[in-house]
């Protein structure tokens, strides 16, 4: 038997590996350059500071989103089920007049509940995710409304409650650098989603299911359990997703979320995640997201109007994958 | 509740804030006449055919009489033809049909609300400088309405005043943030903004606030968020309809018109321009709305 | 025909085997699988189970390790009645199994999918480390030489054979079965892997062994168990019975083994001529030209590039350089559809990947290459003639089916080889490259395929025909080509020895260097 | 070696063929018991016209992605292309004037043309489906904002456009039974469908490529040719339902579009056709496409306040897959 391995070989894949990664960039950073060379105020540091805000939610929930299809899977439900946390957290807080950490655990657990179920329902019943989240989508959207009575809730009476999502720990300890936590929350969700798919069981589960499940299920590993599990967790990403949305709009809008399921999703196919499951990174899903955002801001900086600023994020969402796909090819 | 008079209501929206008002409305007209109501509406002011697909269904069910808020009076035509056929009476609400079919329409005039805004800008402003409209939709007929209202009477009446952007969010809280941020970093001389309906208002409040802008800003519709910020005054104040009234007066008028009654051609339920001052103005503490 | 009752066996009988099974029913939608079935397994032998395609094997195994439930009969571990109803239950009662069709997670590393399941963690985490180690250390005891971090994907077949028979022996079961382990394994592989087998034996290890390479249940097993359409026909010792024998059992009747006359092609006219093909270090200029009527064999070891070449001549993958020639005339292709255009057929070694359409019925996949043929005005099919071809190939090529319009992927994997042979057929190329065609086939079908190779090599065309079989090659060849990593090493005439085919088949370029260096 | 096919079992498949399809409508059948039982509105003439109207435009796009999806491909732009396709037929008969059959003509043929494009950037240049048409469906709905000058236009010059959907063929000769163009227009365009797909080369290679792309393509078969000409085939559908809703409201909406495409791939998988490729039908497709719109329909008759109508159709979806499921599996 011959090894094919050979040690050259090795380290040429391992160059690679790392060339690889920074050129993924590549889309996001021409896309910078254009724009900071198209306006000045680009590039400014409150303009960053916005694109990174703006990318918060939807990062969040694009996370989520990767983890699921991953999986092999897709979640359609993370917009509306984001909307139903904060609706949960308004209900725990506003209605309730609970404190503030009740309100966090609360609208967490709930994302959770809701995964559970949808996991459940997919891995037990055997419903397509496509369908078994589609449903999701709509119960949620549903629901949101039913309990909030179709009214925004306000968070008046928590007063720290935006912070979550405005406030700066960042910089009240360095004043000239005023991240909002709302951008530290999305860093932090990702490296928490970056560190379980890379360093879990439940992320070994994951790329496992994505990649056979069948062979999977063939070597004795409780299948359907894993698959509860994924949905469980990016429910609870949702939950997330709700509380940095609420948060920031100072109240649960509870008909706000359908739609947001596609931009997520847009961001984790532009990140290189396949959707057809089994590979997929958190750091391709960030830029993804990165791209949408960088594109909506810099076009509408350009004082594009607005049909054209559509007409060129579709041009550009397809251009910025089709040059991915070369450059692999390259490699 | 059989030989309760049985009204559908087919509106333009549902879960937006000056839905809710009007549907409040119309629940207190319905308990004050004894009358049946249901409302409906699509999720977005884009969903021509989903309407028609509601009135269809609302037409099945063989009400007493409709109320219709027309997202394309033209596209409704042959429903309403329909309706009229069977004897069912229509009351037009919010905006008009361009047709003879419905018996009356209770009404705001958009153009000259969003005229009365641009009025109220130039004022705050100091009659010039640039300003910027975020609204809801760019096809809708309020949203038509409302930005040609504000931009022609600017274009009009104060030569000095630049509109220099005008970028539609759907009337989506969080989109409207965003993009009235990026309004505000490309043109940082920027004197005010218009939020053509509530959540676009939100949206550049929040925006404004986000970034610490001291631009003036005047909002379109009430809601507890928009008042609470006229009272604090990161809005400097809004234009309001009078929504639980149009709700009350389309059932009034449909009741009216199984009875039998003559009834105008237009209900004007009029617009109110409110700030910190006048807010708790009977007249117009009356037309506000949570 | 040979009695289960013959019992003597050459490991003394324990009074309790470790598995027993007895009456075993199972149907599929429309395919009765197995009836009656039995089998038994003693600790410490080697139980070899036999049968042509379709016969239940596969099925009866899955029931054992618990990938399907049986609808009838008895399974007992150590004498103990059992119900074993997940592949996880299996595994604790010590029962592991290697699948005939790879159930690899593709995205995963070699070590990762070997352990999948019982990744060793510290503090919660996954110790990548330890489990590269762990897997290493299998490859180790294997002679494997693999790196555990490579991903499967990135393998050939036959490395990801053995990392499925790593993943089984990592479970230090007490029951082993082996489905066709060797079907995509060279002799070399194959010698290593009875090794195991042989250590795993002295453990009282008991090992089931499934396989149609006839050779290899006289040299490994200690006990045969035929089957035929899932019915049970017998158990015979393989010492004191001949392979005849077991044929009979299997197809019940006697195969005629006629070796084949090789006519005179020495002057047939060139069909397809082949002209320093390169590509990287996969291809390295390799020249070679068939004749009309010719079966050209290809020999070589695991990783010895004869798949690159086919595919390189028939567009599937790029090449770097060379010229292709068909019937005299130089041709450029550049996809499968040239070279399906010029006459060129390609059945690649990989039927589940890139033979079989599994998801359209038999009938589909057997016209798949040959519908612009069945394409009427309009574009409409002639759904009638399609039957017919289908029901033809299945007749000549004896598939065993519910029907024509059965899904292929319910075929058993022999069957679904024939299916994608009937596809070429069909097509009725004049040049047809075979990679592989009789892996997972059983004997009486093998002398089928190989009848009708030179049925097809007497009507005229010109065959290739790649194989890791040596006995194959010897008796289809007219000509054997030698390929050691990427080169052609040379060309030999058909009635050539073994030894002199491996030589060739191992003369690394190193080695070569050295002899001239000498 | 023997032959398995004995006579009996072959007649068990068959029955059980037939018994399947009849049972696929078993979703479809008790909703309409259920509303039929619970208003006496919902069984009436008008009613049923009324669904089916409701169905003709969300079916025939469903139509068109059903194609796509059995190739194992997505199309997120048939909804904005829908609309792209009603803006080309408005402008060519409302803007310039010409007569009604170039209109329809044109309408179907822009259809074609941007599946076609679609279709090209797939299959040459290797742009997952899901992202090509995601950035189709941006470009379609700026352009035709960009095209219609961001209003409605009105038909009112072509007196006959109303008639392609509102009118009734079948009405002016069976007076009782007027029947909508509309719905006969969904009719033949499934009829059509159905045909391509069972009987001509086009629809086996459609499955083919859902099945196995690889496999078909080392048979010699032209891939890329066969998977355009599918997304070609597709956008022509949309650019029927284009002309179906522009009839329908009697003008260009040109703001309409985005979401239908969730409805119209929903109505996809709850008939049955696997989002993964190499099944599906187009019997399947308007079962789901009309499961859809009786819920909706019938919920609304019921009056079932509209936040409701919401969960309760995301509950029914979900039941009626697992329902199909478990028929699936009994037999
Ligand atoms: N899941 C299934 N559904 C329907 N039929 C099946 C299924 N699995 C196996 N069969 C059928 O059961 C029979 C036995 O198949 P099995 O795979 O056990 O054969 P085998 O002896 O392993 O053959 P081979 O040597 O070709 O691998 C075949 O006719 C096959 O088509
Ligand atoms: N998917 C792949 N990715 C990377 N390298 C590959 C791949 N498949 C094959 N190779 C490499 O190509 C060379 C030849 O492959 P392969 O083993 O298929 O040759 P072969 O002569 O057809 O052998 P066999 O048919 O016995 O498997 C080897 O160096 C192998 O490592
Ligand atoms: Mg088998
Ligand atoms: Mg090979």
């Amino acid at each position: 038997m011959t090894d094919t391995t050979a040690p050259g070989q090795k380290t040429g894949i391992r160059i690679s590996g790392a060339f690889h990664r920074l050129l993924a960039f590549s889309g996001l950073i021409a896309l910078v350059v254009v724009f900071s060379l198209a306006s000045p105020n680009f590039m400014q540091t409150q303009n960053i500071l916005a694109i990174l805000q703006a990318t918060s939610v939807n990062g969040v929930l694009a996370i989520a989103a990767t983890l699921v299809i991953i999986t092999g899977g897709i979640d359609l439900s993370v917009g509306t089920l984001m909307t139903f946390c904060a609706v949960i957290a308004g209900v725990i807080l506003t209605y309730w007049g609970l404190p503030l950490p009740l309100g966090v655990i609360g609208a967490i657990l709930a994302g959770t509940v809701v995964g559970f179920t949808s996991g459940t329902i997919i891995a037990k019943l055997k419903v397509p995710p496509f369908i078994a989240t589609l449903g999701m989508m709509l119960i949620m959207k549903g629901l949101s409304l039913v309990i909030s009575g179709t009214r925004p809730i306000y968070f008046n009476d928590t007063p720290g409650f935006t912070q979550i999502s405005l406030g700066s720990m960042v910089g009240s300890v360095i004043p000239g650098l005023p991240i909002p936590n709302g951008v530290l929350i999305l860093f932090a969700v990702a490296l928490l989603a970056a560190f379980i798919l890379g360093k879990t069981a439940l992320g070994r589960y994951t790329f496992a299911l994505g990649s056979n499940e069948e062979a999977v299920r063939l070597s004795g590993v409780n299948v359907d359990r894993w698959k509860i599990a994924v949905y469980a967790l990016a429910g609870s990403i949702c939950g997330v997703a709700g509380l940095l949305i609420a948060s920031r709009l100072n109240s649960a809008q509870p008909a706000l979320g359908q739609g947001y399921e596609l931009d997520a999703i847009a961001a984790v196919v532009i990140g290189g995640t396949s959707l057809s499951g089994g590979r997929g990174t958190v750091l391709g899903t960030l830029i993804g997201a990165l791209i949408i955002s960088v594109l909506a801001n810099g076009l509408r900086i350009l004082s594009v109007a607005q049909e054209w600023q559509t007409v060129v994020t579709g041009c550009i969402i397809i251009l910025a994958v089709y040059a991915d796909i070369l450059r692999r090819r390259k490699l | 509740a059989q030989d309760q008079v049985d009204i559908a209501l087919i509106s333009k929206g549902f879960q937006h804030q000056f839905w809710q008002a009007v549907k409040a409305g119309a629940d207190k007209a319905a308990a004050e006449f004894g009358a049946n109501v249901t409302f409906e509406g699509p999720e977005s002011e884009s969903q021509v055919d989903r309407q028609m697909d509601m009135l269809a269904a609302a037409l099945s069910r063989q009400p007493d009489a409709i109320g219709f808020a027309a997202l394309d009076s033209q596209a409704a035509v042959p429903l309403l033809q329909q309706a009229s056929d069977a004897g069912i009476p229509i009351v037009a609400f919010d905006s008009g049909v361009d047709s003879d079919i419905p018996l009356t329409t209770a009404t705001t005039d958009n153009v000259a609300a969003a005229a009365l805004a641009a009025d109220k800008m130039a004022e705050l402003i100091g009659g010039e400088g640039k300003v910027a409209v975020v609204a809801h939709d760019q096809t809708s007929r309020t949203g038509i309405d409302r930005v040609d209202g504000f931009v022609n009477r600017m274009k009009e009446a104060y030569p000095n005043i630049e509109v220099v952007s005008v970028q539609y969010g759907g009337g989506d809280q969080l989109q409207s943030t965003e993009i009235t941020k990026s309004i505000l970093l490309a043109n940082p001389d920027l004197k005010g903004i218009f939020g053509a309906n509530e959540g676009s208002a939100i949206g550049v409040a929040n925006g404004k606030t986000e970034l610490g802008s001291e631009i003036v800003v005047i909002g379109f519709d009430s809601g507890a968020a928009q008042k609470g910020m006229v009272e604090s005054g990161v809005m400097a104040g809004a234009i309001t309809q009078n929504p639980v009234g149009i709700g009350y007066e389309t059932v009034k008028a449909a009741i009216g018109a199984l009875n039998g009654e003559e009834l105008p051609e237009v209900i004007d339920t009029g617009f109110y321009y409110y700030d910190a001052t006048n807010m708790t103005d009977p007249e117009i503490a009356a037309v506000l709305y949570d | 025909m040979v009695g289960g009752s013959s019992e003597r066996a050459t490991t003394p009988a324990p009074a309790v085997p470790l598995v027993e099974m007895t009456g075993v029913d199972k149907s599929f939608p429309g395919v009765r699988a197995l009836i009656g079935a039995q089998f038994d397994l003693r600790p410490g032998e080697v139980h070899a189970l036999m049968g042509e395609n379709g016969a239940g094997k596969s099925t009866l195994m899955k029931v054992l390790s618990g990938v399907y439930s049986r609808d009838a009969g008895v399974v007992k571990l150590d004498g103990v009645p059992v119900e074993i109803t997940s592949p996880r239950q299996a595994q604790d009662a010590g029962i592991s199994i290697i699948h005939q069709e790879l159930a690899l997670m593709r995205d995963l590393t070699a070590a990762q999918n070997i352990f999948i399941g019982r990744e060793p963690r510290r503090f919660g985490i996954l110790d990548e480390g330890q489990l590269n180690r762990d897997a290493a250390a299998i490859f180790a005891s294997m002679n494997l030489k693999l790196e555990p971090t490579v991903k499967v994907d990135t393998l050939t077949i036959a490395k990801q054979q053995m990392v499925e028979i790593a993943k089984a022996l990592s479970y230090r079961s007490r029951v082993l079965i082996m489905d066709e382990p060797t079907a995509a394994l060279n002799d070399a592989e194959i010698a290593e892997l009875f090794a195991i087998i042989v250590r795993l034996k002295a453990e009282g290890v008991g090992v089931v062994y499934i396989s149609h390479k006839m050779d290899e249940i006289k040299r490994i097993s200690d006990r045969v168990t035929v089957m035929r359409d899932g019915e049970y026909v017998g158990t015979v010792p393989a010492a004191d019975t001949s392979i005849e024998t077991i044929i009979s059992m299997m197809v019940g009747r006697t195969l005629s083994n006629e070796t084949l006359a090789i006519p005179n092609t020495a002057n047939a006219p060139v069909a397809l001529e082949v002209k320093n093909l390169r590509r990287g270090r996969e291809i390295r200029d390799v020249s070679f030209s068939v004749r009309q009527g010719e079966i050209l064999g290809f020999a070589g070891l695991m990783g010895a590039g004869r798949t690159e070449v086919a595919r390189a001549i028939f567009g599937a993958d790029r090449k770097e350089g060379g010229e292709i020639w068909v019937h005299g005339k130089r041709v450029g292709i550049s996809t499968p559809r040239d070279a399906v255009e010029k006459g060129i057929g390609y059945l690649s070694e990989d039927r589940k990947l890139f033979g079989l359409a599994t998801g359209l019925d038999v009938r589909n996949n057997i016209a798949l290459a040959s519908l612009d043929r069945f394409t009427g005005p309009g574009g409409v099919l002639d759904e009638a003639g399609m039957e017919q071809a289908a029901k033809e190939a299945i007749r000549q090529l004896a598939i065993k089916t519910p029907s024509d319009t059965q899904e292929a992927r319910l075929l058993s994997g022999g069957n679904q080889q024939k299916v994608v042979i009937a596809k070429w057929l069909l097509r009725d190329c004049d040049i047809l490259i075979f990679d592989e065609p009789t892996r997972g086939i059983d004997v009486g079908a093998k002398s089928e395929i190989y009848k009708l190779l030179n049925n097809l090599a007497a009507q005229g065309k010109a065959i290739i025909v790649i194989s890791s079989e040596l006995p194959e090659i010897l008796r289809l060849s007219h000509r054997i080509a030698v390929m050691c990593e990427g080169r052609l090493t040379g060309v030999l005439p058909g009635g050539s020895s073994q030894e002199d085919i491996m030589r060739l088949a191992t003369m690394r370029e190193t080695a070569m260097e050295l002899r001239h260096a000498g």
